[in-house]
């Protein structure tokens, strides 16, 4: 049974349907880089998955459990699904520390040394277990990016979203931030990323997915894909993107 | 002899609504032009202008209204100025007016970037031509939508110099009470008259500054 | 001198009360009408002035008067020593008993039956003064700033008693209020005096003059006939 | 008019201005505790999803912002009786100071609240917390930051505004104020000590709430 | 006799001495380049000629009159000193003609003919006649740098300083503005420049002024100055700005 399985999902903004019929699977432990120009939809995709983006049509099912787009309550969707975005997000009031617990405390209703615990570990995961009374405004991007990494996994999400987790980083920065998702893949987490870094996708995933236009147009073994595109957009994309 | 009708009541309340109004424009202009030179007082260049400016405008929002109508009534006279009701609320409305209007402004002067200073300092202007060619003017134009919203202050303002028994339609509105014993019915109305002068300033201040954002 | 001045420009300036029926109230054309106000246009044809007439509250009729707003109080004023300390007053022109009044289903007989309960009086008012004598710690007194604001508070249910002038309670009662202010007790005979700056001698005579021929011949009485509806007690 | 200054007749009145100021401070305290309370609650309903709430808060808020102090105790006061509603008129002044600020701070606070990034929102729901949550422990606290200088000023100009409250008896400094001129026919000095009571007051409360915003919200606003 | 001479000026931003004793002469008619670090005090030092930063010590003189730091009045120090801002600074509620005519109508107190012919006369040496009516934000930054310059010159100043009025333009409209100065400089106007385009300073400037650390510390020809340095700091500023 996959973990994520998304059928004929389908998503318009307004007169726009910017995901046209997206269907895809990810098995547990895979980890997917999904790939594409920009406008092409892949953000709109990863945010249907967790449910910030209300999807028209097509059914999402996460661990066996489905949630069609009628659903209110996202809730035990997003207990399953984790997501890091482009800008951090990280809350400016609350230290690294408080900013891992936060959920903890009031969602999963840990008791307070548990809570503790729980975050300690996942700083100290994303090698920040000595920034945990700092605040965000104290921390580099790189530092923020990975205090987001370790809420996010604080809460052990079945899989992990993440949306250009590294756009948002100045250059020296983002190598901090790949080797501690490229720890994560090691380790079996189940993965899916939108990215720009080819040559991360090319070393760390398994499954390389191609959109174009709000649907999957190619997918496959990264290597594969990227060395014999099928179709003149991948073609295309490679090319503009090895150019750079 | 005291037989009040609805009408009765309501037309004696629209004529005083005359009062508050005249007394709202009177306090908005005084004010505004005491607010001007204090603003003046406030932003020079001269230390000694701009303290008395931050004091003056610290006494006037510092301290209530009220006190400051009793002390323009029942105090000045001690000091051998003379007051009707009519000057000490013209004159306390207008302090306090002027008070807010300056702090108001500073800030819409404040936004004025610093090099529109430098290059009119550059081109020999002192600093009065400067507040008057290059800085208000760019001011001006973002003070507009706060200083319409604040007049809803000074409307509001009006009803405590009741106290001191001007004639507004607050007095007026308790001295029918008194004589009709409807308390209810006369401050509902009082209330729906302030609302109905204080609404249409609030609506077109917030129009104003959804165009001014909108201008930007 | 106050005087001098009225002579000269013709214009004699009164405090008169527009919250105190039957002493001076608001007709429907919001104008003052009452006791104290044809008091006041009497002296003024008398003195061969015109009469302006100020509303004033309870509690600041004085201070208009130290303040110089106004040449006259005609304002149901009682005498007492504080107030002698920084106006002058004239012979009584109005007959006043002031006491404590309110509904039959409160209880009161004596100044110690007040005990417990809520009083709205005017503050800085005769019945405010010489209530504040008398009554324990235990009564609780409303002061309100005007009457407007004590028949208010009575009229509403705010206070269960209100200390006021007889013929104000009776003015009231003539209008059919909600609640009604009946007579429990009596507190003082104090009468009205006329309020005048201090050292204003001449007027004082002129005044006191004008009074004392009103009395004698009648006018004052109708006065009294009109808005109080008896006559003029002997002893005024 | 030679009036000669005599400060110290306002001695033997000292526990009624000491009453009044205590009188002053519990209402301003008693009002800004509930009315910022209401202006959350009404801040929170005006960002909510549901219509007819916020056309309902929204309506409280022109209503009360739109009409004077004085006009808003009155009614309170001697207008609500006529319903049976009656209430002491120190209740009467927390509840008009309650309702006034109230209107003030829920505009206020909406403010702050719309000026919170898209991200942050998102960010809690995808940690899988419920709307209240995230308006509780990540929009609130950083709104509240930012709007404090606003809402301390809101709250100084409620509490100068309270002194109308002695026109119902309510025995605060300006009818500390009134009462003494009554019984001593000083009315300059007691209304200048009175002011210049209020200006410390103003200042007093001005810093204090400085010091409470610093504490309680600048957690973690950037060092400049 | 020097139209500027600048001896032993000094000036501190609370305790950092940001000037600390300059030495400097302008003849009528020089053209002077001003060049150093970031932090050397090349604007300090030109917004203290005409009286925008207030000198601790030292004696401006301008066209023979002596300008002492306690001096209230610079009214007539301003009227012949004239400068342009790297950022235009140009009144945006006033057209263009406006804005050069706005200082002749006020401080000059000139009729109103002979503002606009001024004006339009000022406005024409720049290249925009024909923009007369334009307000600034209907203007390119190029224009907008040369509205700023007809500004300064219509009052007729003796002397021109620009403080790199080039560096907030897009690289495409540097040159327009750049060839309004060299005009300027060919025509006899005496100016002093602030300036990182280093090819344009060899050119057009008579004289090279080197800043470092608050004081002149290399002055002379440009030519020779850039091709033999004296001292390493000139040197290694050299090299640096070439390397680019
Ligand atoms: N909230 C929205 N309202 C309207 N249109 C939207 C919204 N969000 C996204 N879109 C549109 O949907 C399309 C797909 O957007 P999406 O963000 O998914 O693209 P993307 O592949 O993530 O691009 P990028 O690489 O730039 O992030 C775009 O055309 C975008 O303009
Ligand atoms: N208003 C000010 N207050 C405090 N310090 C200032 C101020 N203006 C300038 N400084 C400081 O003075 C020093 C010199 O600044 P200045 O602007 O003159 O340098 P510059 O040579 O023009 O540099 P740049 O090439 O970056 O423009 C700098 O360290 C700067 O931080
Ligand atoms: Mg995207
Ligand atoms: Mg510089």
């Amino acid at each position: 049974m996959p973990l994520v399985k998304l059928s004929n999902i389908r998503k318009s903004f307004g007169p726009v349907e910017v995901l046209k019929g997206v269907d895809m699977t990810v098995d547990e432990g895979q980890v997917v880089a999904m790939i594409g120009r920009s406008g092409s939809g892949k953000s709109t995709l990863l945010r249907s998955i967790n449910g910030l983006e209300r999807i028209d049509d097509g059914v999402i099912e996460v661990d066996g459990e489905c949630v069609d787009p009628s659903q209110i309550d996202l809730r035990a969707l997003r207990l399953k699904v984790g997501m890091v975005f482009q800008q951090f997000n990280l809350f400016p009031h609350l230290s690294a520390g408080e900013n891992v617990m936060l959920a903890l405390k009031v969602v999963k209703k840990m008791g307070k040394p548990e809570t503790r615990a729980a975050a300690e570990q996942a700083l100290a995961k994303v090698g920040l277990g000595h920034k945990f009374d700092a605040y965000p405004s104290q921390l580099s991007g790189g530092q923020q990016q990975r205090v987001a990494i370790a809420r996010s996994l604080a809460m052990a999400p079945k899989v992990l979203l993440c949306d250009e987790i590294t756009s948002a980083l100045d250059p020296e920065l983002v190598n901090e931030v790949l080797s501690v998702v490229r720890k994560l893949a090691e380790e079996g987490m189940t993965l899916i990323l939108v990215t720009h870094e080819m040559r991360f996708a090319r070393e760390v995933c398994d499954q390389l997915v191609f959109m174009h236009g709000g649907r999957i147009i190619e997918q496959g073994a990264p290597a594969e894909l990227f060395d014999r595109p099928s179709t003149p957009e991948l073609a295309q994309f490679v090319g503009m993107v090895e150019a750079r | 002899m005291l037989e009040f009708s609805l009408w009765d009541i309501l037309s004696n309340l629209l004529l005083a609504a005359r009062w508050t109004v005249a007394l709202s424009v009177i306090a908005f202009v005084a004010g505004g032009v005491a607010g001007l030179l204090v603003l003046f007082a406030r932003v020079a260049p001269v230390p000694p202008l701009q303290g008395a400016a931050k004091l003056y405008i610290e006494l006037f929002q510092g301290t209530p209204l009220l006190m400051q109508l009793f002390i323009a009534f029942f105090a000045l006279p001690l000091a051998g100025i003379e007051t009707s009701p009519w000057t000490s609320a013209a004159v306390a409305l207008t302090l306090f007016t002027s008070a807010y209007l300056a702090e108001i402004w500073r800030g819409c002067v404040e936004a004025v970037p610093k090099g529109q200073w430098e290059a009119s300092s550059s081109l020999a202007m002192n600093f009065g031509e400067q507040m008057r060619w290059v800085v208000l003017p760019q001011a001006l134009r973002i003070a507009v939508p706060p200083t319409v919203g604040f007049s809803v202050q000074v409307v509001k303002g009006t009803a405590v110099t009741s106290i001191i028994g001007f004639a507004e339609v607050t007095k007026v509105g308790t001295a029918i009470t008194n004589a009709t014993f409807q308390p209810f019915l006369v401050y509902g109305l009082v209330g729906l008259i302030y609302f109905a002068l204080c609404y249409p300033l609030s609506l077109s201040a917030k129009a104003l500054e959804r165009k001014l954002h909108a201008a930007r | 001198d106050a005087l001098e001045r009225i002579t000269k420009e013709k214009v004699l300036r009164v405090a008169v009360p527009q919250d105190f029926p039957p002493f001076g109230s608001v007709g429907t054309d919001m104008k003052p009408v009452g006791y104290d106000i044809d008091t006041a246009t009497l002296l003024a044809k008398e003195m061969g002035a015109k009469v302006e007439l100020v509303p004033v509250t309870s509690a600041n009729r004085v201070p208009y008067l130290t303040t110089g707003k106004v040449d006259l109080i005609i304002s149901s004023l009682g005498k007492n020593a504080e107030r002698e300390k920084v106006i002058d007053f004239s012979a009584a022109y109005a007959p006043f008993y002031n006491g404590v009044f309110g509904p039959d289903s409160v209880k009161a007989e004596t100044v110690a039956d007040l005990d417990g309960k809520t009083v709205g009086v005017t503050r800085g008012s005769v019945e405010d003064i010489e209530l504040s004598k008398v009554i324990s710690d235990k009564v609780n007194v409303r002061r309100y700033e005007d009457n407007n604001g004590t028949i208010s508070a009575f009229l509403s249910g705010q206070v269960e008693l209100v200390a006021t002038g007889n013929v104000v309670a009776a003015a009231i009662l003539e209008r059919k209020p909600p609640r009604l202010p009946n007579l429990k007790f009596l507190v003082k005979n104090s009468p009205c005096f006329i309020g005048l700056g201090k050292d204003e001698g001449p007027l004082l005579e002129k005044v006191n003059a004008i009074l004392a021929k009103a009395k004698t011949d009648g006018s004052l009485a109708a006065i009294a006939e009109k808005w109080l509806h008896a006559p003029l007690p002997k002893d005024l | 008019m030679a009036y000669t200054f005599d400060f110290s007749s306002l001695w033997d009145y000292a526990p009624v201005l000491v009453h009044g100021v205590a009188t002053t401070v519990g209402l301003t305290v008693a009002g800004t505790v509930l009315g910022v309370g209401i202006g959350i609650a009404g801040a929170a309903a005006r960002s909510s999803g549901n219509r007819p709430l916020r056309i309902a808060v929204g309506a409280y808020v022109e209503l009360i912002r739109n009409t004077p102090f004085l006009v808003q105790l009155f009614f309170i006061f001697f207008g609500l009786p006529s319903l049976g509603i009656r209430m002491p008129e120190w209740a009467a002044a927390i509840l008009a100071m309650v309702i006034n600020l109230g209107a003030y701070s829920t505009e206020i606070i909406r403010a702050g609240i719309d000026a919170t990034p898209k991200g942050q929102v998102e960010a809690g729901a995808s940690l899988g917390m419920t709307g209240p949550q995230i308006f509780r422990y990540i929009i609130l606290g950083p709104a509240m930051g930012k709007i404090w200088p606003a809402l301390s000023s809101q709250i100084v100009i409620v509490m100068l505004g309270s002194s109308v409250c002695s026109q119902i008896a309510t025995e605060e400094l300006s009818f500390a104020a009134n009462f003494i001129q009554s019984r001593n026919f000083r009315p300059f000095e007691a209304y200048f000590l009175a002011t210049a009571l209020y200006l410390a007051l103003a200042v007093g409360v001005r810093w204090l709430l400085a010091r409470m915003g610093h504490r309680m919200f600048m957690k973690g606003a950037a060092r400049a």
